[in-house]
């Protein structure tokens, strides 16, 4: 058996192939929201789809956040597949309702009738200097949502294969794309199967202290991890994967053989994810840790303009080493 | 068309009974409500029942209907069963919505019945989702949308409107407006009160009926289904009613006047079209007892079905947050 | 000096005489929401008040919860101080853009140049048997936004007192009145004067174990305090009473003193309030902990209609009890 | 009147001066923004010159301005100062909102410009709460609120036009229609693609304008300006327009043809107005060069302004978050 053929691509390709197949394999699928269509995406990912699929297919909306998302909750639940954009995670905002109260609440309010198989994609995440209403991370605070499942593609492979399984859950899923990934460029499979959508990852195998990341902060772990690996501390670094419902399991175990850990959350520290895995951690596994379980989180303002200000209220490599030196006990 | 002429084409009775089904079923509600058999919200559709008696007749049992807090009637003239609604309002597993819900929110996928929305709106992007996925399916069903007055101040109203005007969707959106959002009178919530005139301006065929003459609703349903079935477009109904009840079991009622409420009740949908039934020598005193009488037994089952029913295990709490894997929606 | 005069009165008619003293002593103050005029609020709060102050100040605005939520903002910044009433925290959703991308921001995203002086009132909580879209309690998550504050009166001196101090704030802060305390009836002075919004408070001093609630779950906790007290346990309770920013100091001196913390919320336990208590406290007091922070919160439920269905899913006195035995180590 | 008529009235070279500021100010930032000078997203002004300067010649010191992110030209315009607005660009300490905002989110309380709104419709409902404050507060003054057809679209608009005509608020809503909402053409978006027929269901006044011709511009705006201060109530003007450009940096403009760009590049208002001017013996050749002369200079100090600019300290991140006690709004 020869090994399979390989392809070069980006986040940003990897994501469109997984439309494409969706369509492809599919005909119960079809692409929804703002600029998909015509303008080829706003950060490019459907360009050319709507020459492949056609409009009925792939489809432009008028700026109607509420309206289109609730559609496609409607849709799923009268036998489509849809996927919905929502073009960034600001905007999503003003859809919430829909969200919360229908997506999430109608399979358990109707007592089990109604099921909604409905992917919707955002673009999240800051570092652009795009300012306070253009740069939110509110995937872990929306992960507060029963009956949400959320996802959080941070490699090639996840933004290449999460969308497939999401498709296939009966239940309303959210996938969070970081805007700062789009360009990551990588080698994959040419034909990759799904991956699974439950587990948390251990990205960088290490036994002294444990980093959990997601999205786009995954990197941010593995360059404080690389530059701990400098002073000869080995971390761990999990990719969470998925942000609803969480992997305990994986983080436990973690923990339990590190005895430390650090979170690193793009989100605003008081009442992020961060905080729900820190208690987690405590919770279940305080008898196994040597010091408490560290944060690192975006500081908590409107995320400013000035590159400067910007990357200060950023989770940064040297924050989190030194966070992850703090639970290890090691000054400086 | 005369009146009479009308009646016998209609099966007056028929719809006379389903009106009154409507209305003695909520009497009962009122009753277990005060005797904690029913508990939450309980809005009642007392005196706008001619509305859903009347659309109902133009809706087919492949289409879909979506519709708001205020739907016992809805529900019921839709053809959930009177047993599995009244359960659901005791909060029984029995219920159509497995005692989750309340009367707020009665779902039930065997009639194509969408739920009870308690957001003011909310509803309304669903309908267009389900008339979307009808139209890419290809099947010529339309989705029937109920929305108070008080719906149309809400943005989702305007973003909706305009999509299924766009789109060419098949809705039939049903506006029951009986003037007040609440406490709030129509001209008090909306500077334009001719609500078809606002839809119009979405490019939408719409028009005003009078939502106390059942037969008017029934006819203005009739056109506006086949103008969304033939026509694969929207079209919008002003259904112009009233409530004769409070809003909800807690409304003192201060923003209104009692001699309003009775100028209204003179309107009231069911003894106009037992009169108009009577003149036209199509029912007798002993055939609206005779109607009565079913309703009554209908009723009596509902009740006695729901305080059979059991209570879900408090172990099940936590089932159907989530769908299992191979759970398919309802189509 | 003769003692102050005493009155009888509810959480209701206490939040109104807030409102109409607010109305009376700055004609700045105007109050605007669905129903809050000639019906009289939808829970009664601001029954008479169109009567005496008009139409002018007692606003009747269309079910448009983003722009009338808009409007207070832009009237705050225009020199009014409105007080914004959303009927429940489950229609915030459709206002959600405007409280984070606006409200929250324009102060920091402008340079400082505009303080949005607005208070937004909305009742929360469960426990009526109003079902999933009706029985969210948010605040909680709410917490998470910068540029907010949130106040959760818990108590009728809170109930009375806290709206000047928030109207006299040139931020946003955000009220929550949960919907089961209306009617909870008691005595005030007469004329009672501000009360402090920076502070929780010991609302029962204990020894063992730190019970941390807030809004509607101070009763629970207080319930729960009793119970252990009978079995000759002192728990001490904190009413949070401001939710955003946390008054960490009060927290962490009672923990230390008492070693074990129970944080009762109303809000889904993933990504709770209680989550971030829990995190800071273990930050901050890991050392002085003897047991890691337990969490009594709501189950991760839209909230069903059937009522032992709610109640199993709302925290309960005998489930705070629990979680105290279990942080003292005493069975059963 | 005459096209002279109006031009000798209009003082036609003030008009001019105001466009060539914004163009030429654009046309600077699109090189700094090459030279990555400034950063994050710039939205180009370019081509609807003629809104902004004909509009605020109807805009007086005391009213209030409401604006989106598409808005040097506004801010310009309105009297932030050309520095302000550059070292903002720049994200200095002295950039009119602190280097905290950028291209999308000038703020100035000085000129009463009240942002920079980045979320599509964000600004509508603030600008309603501005115009009741000071209809509560008794001042005669009005806000005039800018937006894009695409915010048209919006459950926001939709709620502030009904809350504005209902309450009778001195708004003047300002929609710069220039066909496209991002990548979507304006058939595409709304299904009633007459703007001013759509706020006119609002029962509200409205019209469409050459939205390419500064001076019909400003001679609707006076009217409709007039139309809220003096008559107490909302005004809408649909100003149809284009944008020259691309939507922001980013996009390589797949929805359109080069021959429409170049077809309304031919009704490009500042050769237009030059020409009428020189027409009517207003202005001649030298009269040009003397007018670029000064925008160019007032663009070199603004650039060498905000190039000596301070960045903050990273030290005051936090500042801002929250207002300090005592601190007032702006009134
Ligand atoms: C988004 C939202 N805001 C507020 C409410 C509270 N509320 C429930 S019903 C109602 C009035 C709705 O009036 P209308 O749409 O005319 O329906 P009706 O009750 O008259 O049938 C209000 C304000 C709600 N349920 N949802
Ligand atoms: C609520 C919201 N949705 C989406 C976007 C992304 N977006 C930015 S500008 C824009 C198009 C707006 O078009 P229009 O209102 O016509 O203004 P124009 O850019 O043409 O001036 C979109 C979709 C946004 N900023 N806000
Ligand atoms: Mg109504
Ligand atoms: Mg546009």
């Amino acid at each position: 058996m020869s090994a399979p053929a390989r392809v070069r691509l980006t986040y940003r390709e990897a994501l469109r192939e997984a439309i494409r197949q969706a369509l492809i394999a599919d005909e119960r699928v079809f692409l929804m929201g703002e600029d998909v269509g015509a303008y080829g995406g706003c950060f490019g990912v459907s360009k050319g789809l709507l020459e492949e699929f056609g409009e009925q297919r792939i489809r432009d909306t008028p700026l109607s956040e509420s309206a289109f998302v609730g559609a496609g909750i409607g849709a799923a639940m009268g036998g489509m597949r849809p996927i919905v954009e929502v073009m960034t995670v600001n905007f999503c905002l003003l859809a919430l309702d829909q969200i919360m109260n229908n997506a999430a609440t109608i399979m358990h309010m109707s007592g089990g009738q109604f099921p909604i198989p409905l992917v919707i994609r955002m673009t999240t995440g800051a570092g652009r200097q795009v300012a306070a209403q253009h740069s939110h991370s509110l995937e872990g605070w929306l992960a507060h949502i029963p009956g949400l499942k959320l996802l959080a593609p941070a490699s090639l492979a996840d933004a290449r294969g999460m969308l497939a399984p999401a498709l296939a859950d009966p239940n309303p899923v959210l996938i969070f794309e970081h805007g700062g990934l789009y360009n990551l460029e990588g080698e994959l499979d040419a034909d990759p199967g799904a991956v699974d959508i439950e587990h948390a990852a251990i990205v960088r195998p290490g036994v002294e202290v444990t980093l959990i990341a997601y999205g786009g902060t995954v990197r941010v772990a593995i360059a404080a991890a690389e530059e701990l690996a400098g002073a000869g501390v080995q971390a761990e670094v999990i990719d969470l994967r998925v942000l609803r419902p969480l992997d305990d399991r994986t983080l436990l175990e973690s923990v339990s053989r590190t005895h430390r850990a650090v979170v690193v959350d793009e989100g605003w520290r008081s009442g992020s994810l961060a905080a729900e895995i820190s208690a987690r951690i405590m919770e279940r596994a305080f008898f196994e840790l040597d010091a408490p379980v560290q944060r690192v989180c975006s500081a908590e303002v409107p995320m400013p303009y000035a590159r400067q200000l910007e990357q200060a209220a950023l989770p940064q490599p040297e924050t989190v080493a030194a966070a992850a030196r703090r639970a290890l006990g090691i000054d400086g | 068309m005369s009146a009479a002429g009308r009646l016998a084409e209609a099966d007056g009775r028929h719809l006379l009974h389903q009106m009154l089904r409507v209305r003695r079923f909520e009497e009962r509600c009122v009753e277990l409500y005060s005797a904690t058999k029913i508990r939450g919200f309980l809005h009642l559709y007392i005196g706008e029942e001619a509305v859903a008696a009347g659309t109902m007749e133009a809706i087919g049992p492949k289409d879909t209907v979506v519709s708001t807090y205020r739907e016992h009637g809805h529900a019921l003239l839709r053809g959930v069963s009177a047993a599995s609604i009244m359960a659901e309002m005791y909060g029984r597993v029995e219920g159509c919505s497995r005692g989750r819900g309340g009367s707020m929110h009665l779902f039930d996928a065997g009639t194509r019945f969408y739920g009870g929305n308690a957001i003011v709106g909310g509803g309304l992007p669903l309908a267009i989702g389900l008339a979307l996925a009808d139209k890419l399916r290809g099947l010529n069903r339309l989705t029937a949308c109920f929305f108070g007055d008080g719906a149309v101040a809400e943005g989702e109203f305007h973003e909706t409107m305009n999509l299924a005007a766009l789109w060419q969707l098949p809705v039939l959106f049903l506006c029951e407006n009986n003037l007040y959002a609440m406490g709030t009178e129509l001209a008090r919530h909306e500077s334009q009160t001719d609500l078809a005139l606002k839809a119009s301006s979405y490019q939408m065929t719409a028009w005003s009926v009078d939502g106390m003459d059942v037969l008017s609703v029934r006819e203005a349903a009739r056109r506006a289904a086949s103008e969304v079935r033939d026509g694969g477009r929207p079209c919008f109904l002003d259904l112009r009613t009233y409530r004769f009840r409070a809003h909800s079991m807690y409304d003192p009622e201060l923003y209104r006047s009692k001699a309003e409420v009775e100028r209204w009740r003179s309107h009231d949908p069911i003894p106009a079209l037992t009169a108009q039934l009577q003149d036209a020598g199509l029912i007798d005193d002993a055939g609206v007892q005779q109607i009565e009488r079913s309703v009554a037994d209908e009723i009596d089952q509902a009740i006695a079905f729901a305080e059979a029913g059991t209570p879900e295990p408090v172990a099940d709490l936590e089932r159907f947050v989530y769908a299992d894997a191979g759970k398919d929606a309802a189509r």
